[in-house]
């Protein structure tokens, strides 16, 4: 039989103002199982913890419903409690008479009446209490960054710096992303690549960081604290092993190629380093243009390496690693903008650009070694039509969002060609001007007062005429049509994810929104964690933004991962989904509404009809699942239940309205 | 009809000689002229006692799980319905389409009691959706069965008369269970009825805990009733179950625009996925 | 309760609350002191997911007059989707009573966050106001089958 | 004695002082005994009913007592036995109670709310003039045309029925009925010959020995598995029991079971005996045609036909014992 103990807490006059705490005590020691029934002036007090104490020890009490405030108030203090008690911590059921009953009441007959309910139910429930056990799970203390971009090279140096190892996997051969191709960052007119690559070359340096550069990660299996992950190793035909970086190899090969990082403005050979800052500094060969590789023609590389690196047999690899956190920095791309408006041309006109291709033009490292100069011939424009919002905030052609960041480089793209080129003149079409950082305003209102000048209106179109762009629009302010005669048209062309960061992201059980980008776990409260306990996500994976923000960012989640990293074991709760597996017909209803991926279907011996047979059933894993019970409900057998909140549990609160 | 039984009987035979199927799930005779019941061909020599005719009222495709965990291919026959419970059956995971080899016979529609069975009536797939030989040539179908006419005039009554109705039917009710182990969608290995631990529902026979089982039973196949009429079929006490059933089948399609359950295999089901535009009746 | 007489009747109205929104809804009503009927008996679920639509079927069984069932807003779901599972299962559910001759009313659905204590407040104030002009339920009811 | 058609009404609201008539009638579809109030449909030409008369005395759910759990645990007896007259009874029927008698009445243990119902109950059987295709009776040992253990026996006549006295009880209805009768006896219809026989004779001789044989791993393959043939069926007995329970106060019920049910036999942990509908219908057969016969010396079959016309799988006992009586035993 069950020993249940009441009490029921004046809470001062706060309850016992209005529910007449003795009646109830008075009902709830007439109740099924109930042993002892009590009041007391302020249970959650010392005191007030020390008789529970006494009374478990005194009456043999083996299960307790406290009559108090809400349980979402002091549910965990009592817990605490019970743990220095004889009673599992999780044989306590809470009565909200306070926030639910005596502050919302005045008839004091009717409140009481309602707190005898209310303590009905609570006894109803407890009585099918179970003891339950956290258990803990080890955490792997290593951390897996996904992207080498400033962000994933930032998160990886924290983490790295706390002592803890990294493995920051990156697509390309080099780590740097985005930020490295730039030439200046806003407001502050640093030299992008100045403050990047120290970065870069100190993750490449960091004894804790290991570098796995044209990487990217297959698989994801497990659960916070123990992820096994796999990653696939793309063929480098270089041993980087023995590889000094001599850069031999890249100056005779024969081959040239359109480089890509260059935004293709210029061309670079097929064995290649990204950009002469790489790191790691050491070449790969590009299989899709050695044509020794296509063809079985050439050599020259593998012929005049000093140190025999060349592999041309190099294979694919597959690596399987246990980290005990993700960081998802999968990052950015830029739309392609010719498909989305043929009416810019569609990328017929050579000196119609993208803000991408404005910053490798004006980077001293880039293929014109800072020297404005049009693309098509050469030549220094001296008139720039800046178009902002090409493909942000247009719904109806591209992304319904706003892409943060082009209100500035525009307002910088703008204030670099009035710096360098004398004379010149910038138009810049906009819709808003957005400012909102620390020196972005005092910047943009300096770049106005270089001379831009700022037209608010979309481009409706841009047409070649006698050598010039026209550029068409509508100034809304003063609503005339206007057109301006460009020599040069940069693009401030919208943000969208990196592609292939929606797969890559899916693999470690992250979704993306409508637009691709990866949702946090709360927008507000859990920027940086994800729906996935361990995987946390930091940049413009996760949405628009610029350079402090993502590094910040990248930070935030790094100390998350250090707080994860920093525990030898995850204490688990114990309130999760349990499955009866012999009643389990392995329909899958469950799997399908899990919202953390935490039920899979195993194929388990079992019998049927009185043979031994095989059968697919449920599995919850208890690392994963969050307690929400959405299986259970889905359970038509009901074999999926709650621990803390099963149906027999509610079945029986909902019962107890029949006691009187 | 006897045209398609002996190419049944034929088929049956080669299948069974070929070592294709271990087992061929069919019809077969009783004493009486105008009923049949499920047999089970073992031999090339039992395709011989096949039947087919206007009376093989029997649903077979529930008996397709005795072969759930065999490792031959067991042969059945699919008719429209039948197939659609195939489909709903591998769907929920309790079988697995590799291991079966369906024979499609289309069908004009069996006879209860001398005229059109309830259950026929208002079929809209009297052609097997999945199979892997057909026998015959597909037939036409019922342009547009009013499937939803009775739902209609009891969703017009007033809530008492629609609460009598029930009442009335459920009162009927023995608790034989025959509408649930007829039923393609009632799959589960234990029925939530017989959890007597959780106590989800009571063994006792009053109106009120039949219709409580006979509520929940609609609910949980609901989004997944294939209307094959089974369950009305069997029920020895004439209760309308598919009056219940078709309720939910036709909200189900209406709220969330499902399409008929049982045409593929494809495990999604109305409640087991959502939209984030769906109806929103409870702000 | 179940059996007193029709002139002193109170509805009783049990609610499922989702223990991040509608529960802390509630306590928020409590800690601003506002008032509302005490007709009302709330059962606690993690979300709006856990509650299974057995339960509603039950809870008229056993004497209730009205059920209700509230949880996060949706896209505000603790764990993500469970109130958009609510939703469609309770979209369905509604019916299922309404066509099986609950009357329309009796079983109530509401989307109310931690904030909103004020609408907690409305929504029981409506629904108990709702509830009693309906009367009592006899529909469905154990006591009123074993009279 | 003769009881005309056109008095029958009359009849039967002159035996309501004796208690509640039971009469075959028709409720919302489903063919039954029904309390006779004037004016209902009630059809004494129905061959049988859907549902049997078991009801009568073993409800399908019977309450047994009241209680109380907690300080205060109290119980309380509940008696719901009342008068009660079965009219119109088919010799089926009227043999299947004799079979319900043997199982709660002898014995070393007699059950009360049985013992309590049968004895106020009074059985006014009729006899068949006519067949359904399903019946076979006379196979079973049953006559069409009488009953023995009924108070009074109805043979049909051309224009209603004679009277037939059995016992006391049958006394009191004739003398309820005074002044309703015909003295003189009408001409009796010839008794119902179902064209459904089988020989139950190979049967006896050899099912004792049959638990092993490989008839059953065929004979169950068509069985969906519900409880349709017990319910339906006029002998079957198990029951179960169970509280309903509200809050502390409960009532404790015992309510019709099923052998065809998977779970009747699963024991607490999983474990099942009869693990598959072969071993559940093997057990249903041998129980009514060979476990009850040893022990009571009949078939618990009375060749009703009602598992027959009523399974949904058409699963025929008639046919399982022609089988029965065909296979080879060694």
């Amino acid at each position: 039989m069950a020993r249940t103990g009441v009490i029921i807490c004046h809470c001062g006059s706060n309850i016992a103002s209005v529910v007449d705490v003795e009646r109830v005590a008075l009902a709830a020691g007439q109740m099924p199982g109930v042993t002892y029934a009590a009041t007391n002036k302020y249970t959650c007090s010392i005191s007030g913890q020390d008789m529970i104490k006494q009374a478990i020890a005194e009456h043999e009490l083996d299960r307790l419903v406290i009559a108090s405030c809400t349980p979402r108030m002091h549910e965990t203090t009592f817990r605490k409690m019970l743990t220095k008690t004889s009673i599992n911590p999780y044989m306590l059921e809470i009565a909200n008479i306070r926030e639910q009953c005596s502050w919302v009441h005045t008839d004091k007959e009717k409140a009481t009446e309602k707190a005898i309910d209310l303590v009905h139910m609570a006894v109803a429930k407890v009585l099918k209490d179970q003891p339950l056990f956290t258990s803990s799970i080890p955490v792997h203390k290593k951390c897996l960054v996904v992207g080498g971009g400033i962000a994933g090279i930032q998160a990886a140096l924290d983490v790295a710096e706390a002592g803890y190892e990294v493995t920051l996997v990156e697509r390309e051969p080099s780590i740097g992303g985005k930020m490295v191709m730039l030439d200046k960052t806003f407001p502050t007119l640093d030299c992008s690549a100045c403050i990047s690559t120290p970065k870069m070359a100190e993750a490449g340096a960091h004894p804790n960081i290991r570098l796995m550069t044209s990487c990217e990660i297959s698989a994801v299996t497990g659960y916070i604290g123990n992820f096994q992950v796999t990653i696939r190793q793309k063929p480098r035909y270089v041993n980087h092993d023995t590889c000094t970086g001599c850069g031999l190899c890249e100056e005779k090969c024969p081959t040239k190629v359109t480089n890509l990082f260059d935004q293709s403005l210029s061309k670079r050979k097929a064995i290649y380093k990204l950009f002469p800052q790489a790191v790691p500094a050491k070449p790969v060969i590009d299989s899709e243009h050695c044509t020794m590789l296509k063809s079985g023609k050439c050599g020259l590389c593998s012929k005049l390496c000093p140190l025999g690196c060349i592999n041309f047999e190099d294979q694919e690899d597959f690596i399987t690693e246990t980290f005990g956190a993700i960081v998802l920095a999968t990052g950015y791309d830029l739309i392609d903008w010719a498909k989305a408006y043929p009416e810019y041309g569609g990328g017929k006109y050579a000196n119609v650009i993208s803000g991408l291709q404005f910053e490798r033009l004006v980077n001293a490292s880039g293929p014109t070694e800072g020297h404005i100069q049009r693309p098509g011939d050469g030549a220094e424009p001296k008139t720039v039509v800046i178009v902002k919002c090409v493909g942000s905030r247009d719904p109806a052609k591209a992304k319904a969002y706003c892409s943060r960041a082009c209100c500035m480089y525009a307002a910088k793209h703008a204030h670099q060609i009035l710096e360098k080129i004398e004379g010149s003149k910038v138009y810049v079409f906009y819709i808003d001007v957005r400012t909102p950082g620390k020196g972005y305003e005092e910047f943009y209102d300096k770049t106005r007062a270089d001379g831009a000048v700022y037209i608010r209106g979309r481009v409706s179109k841009i047409y070649e005429e006698g050598g010039k762009l026209i550029c068409k629009g509508e100034d809304t302010l003063i609503g005339k049509q206007v057109a301006v005669e460009a020599d040069m048209v940069v693009l401030e062309t919208a943000m969208e994810p990196a592609h292939g960061s929606t797969e890559t992201a899916a693999t470690a059980g992250v979704s993306a929104d409508k637009d691709g980008w990866l949702t946090e776990a709360h927008p507000k409260l859990r920027p940086v964690e994800t729906q996935t306990a361990g995987v946390y996500l930091c940049g413009t994976a996760q949405g628009p933004k610029d350079i402090p923000d993502t590094v910040a960012q990248a930070s935030a989640a790094a100390a998350k991962v250090l707080g994860l990293l920093a525990k030898d074991e995850l204490e688990t709760s114990p309130m999760i989904s349990v499955v009866d597996a012999p009643k389990c017909s392995g329909c899958g209803f469950c799997e399908q509404v899990c919202p953390v991926k935490a039920i899979s279907m195993v194929d388990v011996p079992s019998m049927y009809n009185g043979k031994r047979v095989t059968r697919t059933v449920a599995q919850v894993n208890s690392g994963l699942c969050s307690g929400c019970g959405a299986c259970s409900a889905a359970c038509r057998t009901g074999c999926i239940d709650l621990l803390g909140f099963t149906n027999k549990q509610i079945l029986e609160e909902v019962d107890a309205l029949w006691q009187e | 009809m006897s045209d398609v039984q002996n190419t049944l009987r034929d088929r049956v035979r080669s299948l069974l000689a070929e070592g294709k199927i271990s087992c061929f799930i069919g019809w077969g005779p009783t004493r009486f002229k105008d009923r049949t019941i499920p047999k089970f061909a073992n031999k090339p020599e039992d395709a011989g006692e096949l039947v087919y005719n206007e009376h093989c009222l029997s649903n077979l495709a529930k008996y397709a799980l005795d072969f759930q965990f065999s490792a031959e291919v067991a042969g059945i026959a699919v008719r429209g319905c039948e197939s659609r419970a195939i489909n709903r059956l591998i769907a929920d995971g309790r079988l697995t389409r590799s291991k079966l080899y369906l024979v499609g016979i289309p069908c004009e529609g069996m006879l209860e009691n001398g005229s059109t069975a309830e259950k026929c009536a208002f079929c809209r797939h009297r052609n097997p959706v999945v199979y892997d030989e057909l026998i015959g040539e597909p037939v036409a179908e019922q342009e547009n069965p009013p499937r939803f006419e009775q739902v209609l005039e009891l969703e017009s009554a007033s809530s008492e008369d629609r609460y009598d109705f029930w009442q009335r039917e459920f009162a009927k009710c023995i608790r034989c269970y025959a509408c649930r182990n007829a039923c393609p969608a009632c799959n589960c290995m234990e029925c939530y009825t017989e959890q007597y631990r959780t106590g989800w529902q009571g063994k006792q026979a009053n109106t009120l805990e039949n219709s409580v089982f006979g509520f929940t039973r609609a609910y949980h196949i609901g989004d997944r009733c294939i209307e094959c009429g089974e369950c009305e079929r069997v029920c020895p006490m004439g209760i309308p179950l598919m009056k219940l059933n078709r309720k939910l089948v036709k909200d189900v399609e209406s709220l969330f625009g499902s399409e008929e359950s049982g045409l593929s295999d494809d495990a999604s089901h109305a409640l087991g996925c959502y939209d984030k535009e769906d109806l929103e009746e409870f702000m | 309760m179940a059996r007193i007489d029709a002139e002193n009747w109170e509805p009783k109205i049990l609610a499922f609350c989702c223990n991040w929104c509608t529960y802390t809804g509630a306590d928020l009503a409590g800690l601003n002191r506002m008032k509302y009927p005490d007709n009302i008996r709330i059962v606690r679920v993690p979300c709006s997911g856990r509650v299974n639509p057995q339960f509603i079927l039950r809870g008229f069984q056993k004497g209730y007059d009205g059920v209700l069932v509230c949880g996060c807003h949706p896209g505000d779901c603790h764990y993500t989707s469970g109130n958009y599972f609510t939703r469609r299962r309770f979209l369905l559910m509604k019916r299922l009573l309404e066509y099986a001759g609950i009357e329309t009313g009796r079983f109530q659905a509401r989307w109310i966050s931690g904030a909103e204590a004020a609408k907690f407040r409305d929504t029981v104030l409506k629904v108990t106001e709702e509830i009693r002009a309906l009367g009592p339920n006899h529909r469905m009811k154990e006591a009123d089958d074993h009279e | 004695m003769e009881l005309k058609k056109e008095n029958l009404e009359k009849a039967l609201t002159a035996l309501t002082r004796l208690g509640k008539v039971l009469v075959p009638g028709v409720v919302d579809g489903v063919k039954k005994f029904v309390p006779y109030a004037a004016g209902a449909d009630i059809d004494l030409d129905m061959v049988n009913t859907t549902l049997p008369p078991k009801d009568v005395l073993f409800p399908q759910t019977q309450k047994m007592y009241r209680f109380t759990t907690g300080p205060d645990a109290a119980f309380e007896e509940i008696s719901d036995a009342e008068e009660q007259i079965l009219f119109g009874a088919r010799p089926c029927d009227a043999q299947s109670i004799d079979c319900l008698d043997k199982v709660f009445l002898s014995g070393e243990y007699t059950d009360a709310y049985y013992a309590d119902k049968r004895g106020k109950l009074t059985i006014v059987a009729a006899a068949c003039a006519k067949a359904a295709p399903t019946c076979f009776c006379r196979s079973m040992g049953v006559d069409p045309g009488g009953a023995p253990n009924a108070d009074l026996l109805l043979a049909p006549t051309a224009g209603g029925w004679n009277l037939h006295c059995q016992s006391d009880k049958g006394k009191a209805v004739l003398e309820a009925l005074s002044g309703l009768l015909e003295d003189a006896d009408g001409q009796a219809l010839p008794p119902a010959q179902p064209e459904l026989v089988v020989d139950m004779a190979p049967v006896a001789e050899k099912i004792s020995t049959m638990f092993e044989h490989p008839i059953w791993d065929e004979l169950h393959r068509p069985c969906i598995g519900c409880g349709t043939c017990t319910f339906v069926c006029p002998t079957c007995y198990c029951f179960e029991m169970g509280p309903e329970m509200h809050g502390a106060e409960g009532t404790e019920m015992r309510y019709w079971d099923s052998c065809m049910f998977s779970e009747y036999t699963r024991m607490a942990g999983g474990h099942n005996p009869r693990p598959s509908a072969k071993e559940r219908l093997r057990n249903r057969y041998l129980h009514k045609l060979s476990y009850f016969v040893e022990r009571y010396g009949q078939t618990l079959c009375v060749g009703c036909g009602r598992c027959v016309e009523k399974c949904p799988a058409n699963l025929d006992i008639s046919r399982a014992i022609e089988m029965i009586g065909e296979a080879k035993t060694e």
